[in-house]
């Protein structure tokens, strides 16, 4: 780590004793899978958790669940209170003025879908353009897909350059007509990062509402809705350092309001009837049955944890791994590498080593015990316009090291020998 | 560090390379009695496989795919095994047989890849001889 | 408990002994609200959960937690098996010959809604009937007032008779053009146990695909859809002694084969390519996105609970403890118990105190320690059938005792003191 | 046991139980200026209330409702206060006002029930005097 030369960095970045005391509160990171320490770099598929979100659950579960908003009793009431006050963490995470414009789903793809459904269906007609990229995750593609295909409406594509970066040139003529333009602010694949404030602008000036799939940007950067001016906004908790099972539809407040229910049951009503009901308020409305509450609480505790580090340096630490993997694994013989330079980019890199398949790839470093993802990563059509079937990626996080690169490094190393590769 | 990859090193044999960098009987075949193509959606691995028979024998087969050295030398190995072979024989062949053709320790997660051959080479049978 | 004069039960049932081996397994019984031991009578709302169920998902995060499937690595592997491991638990639990046939949802709530969207708009056509009964959860009737008024279906009730069951005299004029006969095996607001065999049958015999809504009776007693036959059933893990977060929408595979996906993205697609998709098996098909992978492990955890048990004696308990506090509550003057005979029904029951609003009467059990829901319990139009405006609910479950339900009924005769009822 | 509800008697106070068993204005009211009615979705609580101004003064008001003893007995306690009041009076009055008239403890959970009366008051005099 070059953190030593740069005192500037120092105190926005994180020191590798701050790196070890974070390494120190993620129980998981103690595991010797097939007897090596383990190596964890697919924190881009899903992060590990540190002591302070398990024990946030296993609190909730030992002290106070209950079944939240209709409980008069003591422990409903707390359970509740958490539950909204996790909400009220996670839109001041996100820069949202009202925590009522947090959503409670499963995970970013339900959030995805719950705008396809509940805004498209309602003002998607025929001929109508939704225009998505080329590097969206399947979560963000197939739901638009069947919108479009119900509805007769157009899909259409912001093409992506060579070094994996969206081609803006033709984005006025791709917007012409869109009610939708739905993109990633980061690429899981290729580590881009795009300009979300200038997309959702542009989507506005042309009358579209902008739909950011912020999965891979809210767990690595400070993100802020009011500053991006973007319509809506998903993301999971799991990438995030909180629990599974939860994830955040955060939607502007008008929008949200003028939309009809999409589940519904349970909690998300106002007066029923045998034969009509009337719903709730947002986010009530769009949070039908009993909700994950200790997911909540988990999430909660997992903001906490984030801001408690800070996420600009957060973010200035992955980037300093990325630029360090980028170095290393760059000066390697017979490994290419996709996606932009690191001034457009995040810690999450996608490469391929000789005619090495990403999936022996990926092997033979889970036997050193190091985890990377190998596969199209959701992103299929991506992975032919690359003319790969699969790339091996490898994501960092807090909680990384440079030595951990190394070990990578040695990893792909070993994995050429075996194949006999130069 | 060489004694860390023994399993590896088991893994991705000399042969197994070999299958995966020269596959045996690799393409297509002019009018095939059997056509079938099938992926491994979790990871990508496609294969297809052109089957022609003739009097209820494998008269010829070719396959196509991209995946792994595991997915593609399965199948490598499997158009081997099964050219010559009787459609019935052909239906008999398991997933025991192709593991042992191998003559490798498959994890769990691997278990698609070195199968996924005789996924396709089943479907094709079925298409070529639907009464078996 | 009079299980000592009843040698033949005791086996078939819990003994004082183990109901206080099992709520040792239970840290929340140890909490003092108000300075009061808990007395928690709200598990029809939502049960509480054993260590065994909290430490598992522990375990899952501090040793395994990765994203599935598409994982190579050891972890990964590890938690791909757990969770469907968990499936496999989930199906032998409830009888399934097939673990493909359990989804897993958010909650009850989606699975409903699943069936009302996915198979419902592919069958549900102008002028066809969608039956209900008059005693449905908010979550079982909602989802097809939204499909009957897309579809201009019509909506029929299935009418309930004064003691709070089924009226089944006119059952086959009211399936007659019925595409879909939903209706709740338990009744969450007046206990009552529903014949879901013949329910099931009589809808089959109709045309109609029966529905169930499991969610009081998976906890409580055993179910075996192979015996049920019916065609849906869908239950939540949070009233089961399992997480928040998860639930299960059961389906027969072939029905579940001919329907379309619903929420769609990562995780339930075959082959993606920009234009369009096609989409994985079952159940894959139905999981769009990273699942909620540490609660099914925690559900599975709850399954081996109440199998450890065996639900015979979950079942049996349970009816012992609604004997019990039907007697002595029903000996209490100005108490009104809803609901049918003991013969009929499960340990949930409804009352109302006089004049005293549900809400007062909770509020002032809440000062005792005593946990009860009041309201109307996500049925409105059942409380206007009953001509309530709320009813006070207790539902006991295995860790409740004897001792329990004479503190509610002290706690009544308090509220009636401070309320100057006699 | 009676000390356990030291809080619970304070909170059922005579006066409340009083206002809960004998509302004051209750009923509707015939050719009202505004009229509104709202619930709570999560507990069923429900009020209405009927206002009838004259010279920018509450001359008249009247509610109807169903649920709790702090819900009811708070709407009533209102339309007390209120009537005679002028429209920028009644407007000014705040959830302190309330709470305070009550004169008890309430907790989170039963906060809403305590102002739903205030809720609807605010409503109907927003109906009735939309410029205010
Ligand atoms: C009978 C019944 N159906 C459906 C539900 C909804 O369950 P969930 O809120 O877990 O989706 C409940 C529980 O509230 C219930 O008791
Ligand atoms: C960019 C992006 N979008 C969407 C998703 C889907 O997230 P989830 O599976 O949590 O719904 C992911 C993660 O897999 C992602 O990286």
């Amino acid at each position: 780590m070059k953190v030593a030369s740069k005192p500037a960095s120092v105190s926005q970045s994180l020191t590798p004793h701050d790196v070890a005391r974070i390494r120190a509160n993620f129980p998981i990171l103690g595991e010797r899978p097939h007897g090596k320490p383990l190596v964890f770099l697919d924190s881009a598929a899903s992060s590990q958790k540190p002591v302070q979100v398990i024990e946030a659950m296993d609190d909730y579960y030992r002290r106070y669940h209950a079944n939240i908003h209709r409980g008069i009793y003591h422990i409903s009431e707390l359970a509740t209170e958490a539950y909204e006050e996790a909400r009220s963490k996670v839109a001041r995470f996100i820069g949202s003025p009202c925590a009522a414009e947090c959503i409670f789903v499963r995970n970013a793809t339900e959030g995805l879908n719950l705008v396809a459904y509940a805004w498209g269906r309602q003002h998607v007609g025929r001929g109508d353009v939704i225009l998505l990229t080329e590097m969206e995750h399947h979560s963000n593609l197939v739901p638009w897909q069947i919108l479009a295909q119900e509805r007769e409406a157009t899909l259409r594509f912001v093409p992506i350059t060579k070094d994996g970066q969206l081609d803006l040139r033709s984005l006025d003529r791709l917007l012409a007509g869109a009610k939708i333009f739905a993109f990633t602010a980061v690429s899981n694949t290729l580590g881009t990062i795009n300009p979300v404030t200038e997309l959702a602008a542009r989507a506005k000036s042309a009358g579209a509402v902008s739909v950011v799939d912020a999965c891979q940007a809210v767990p690595r950067m400070p993100v802020d809705v009011t500053q991006w001016q973007c319509d809506f906004m998903a993301f999971s908790s799991h990438k995030m350092l909180g629990p599974t099972g939860i994830g955040v539809l955060w939607g502007r407040k008008e929008l949200l309001d003028s939309m009809p229910p999409f589940l519904t049951g349970g909690g998300m009503i106002n007066v029923v009837e045998y034969e009509r009901s009337t719903y709730a308020d947002v986010p009530a409305r769009f949070e039908a049955g009993t909700p994950a509450i200790a997911e909540a609480v988990g999430l909660g505790a997992a903001v906490d944890y984030l801001q408690g580090i800070g996420m600009e340096r957060v973010h200035n630490y992955e980037h300093e791994l990325a630029q360090i993997a980028l170095d290393k694994l760059g000066a390697l013989s017979n490994v290419t590498i996709y996606g932009p330079g690191i001034e457009h980019r995040t810690g999450v890199i996608s490469l391929t080593v000789g005619d090495i398949h990403a999936h022996d790839l990926a092997s033979i470093l889970d036997r050193l015990g190091i985890c990377v993802r190998a596969g199209h990563h959701c992103n299929q059509p991506l992975m032919e316009k690359l003319g790969v079937p699969a790339t091996t990626r490898a994501s960092f996080y807090i909680y990384n090291t440079p030595e951990e690169i190394d070990l990578l490094v040695r990893g792909i190393e070993e994995a050429k020998r075996i194949f006999k590769i130069a | 560090m060489q004694d860390d990859f023994s399993g590896m090193e088991e893994l991705y044999r000399d042969f197994i390379l070999d299958h995966y960098r020269n596959p045996r009987n690799a393409g297509t075949l002019e009018g095939a009695d059997a056509t079938y193509e099938d992926n491994n959606p979790l990871c990508g691995d496609r294969i297809r496989m052109d089957l022609k028979l003739r009097d209820g024998v494998i008269e010829d087969i070719k396959f196509k795919g991209r995946g792994c050295a595991i997915s593609q030398a399965s199948a490598s190995l499997l158009t081997e095994v099964v050219k010559g072979k009787t459609v019935a024989e052909a239906a008999r062949i398991g997933k025991e047989d192709v593991l042992e053709n191998l003559g490798i320790q498959i994890s769990a997660a691997r278990l698609k890849c070195a199968l996924l051959g005789l996924k396709v080479l089943k479907e094709a049978l079925s298409l070529a001889a639907p009464d078996l």
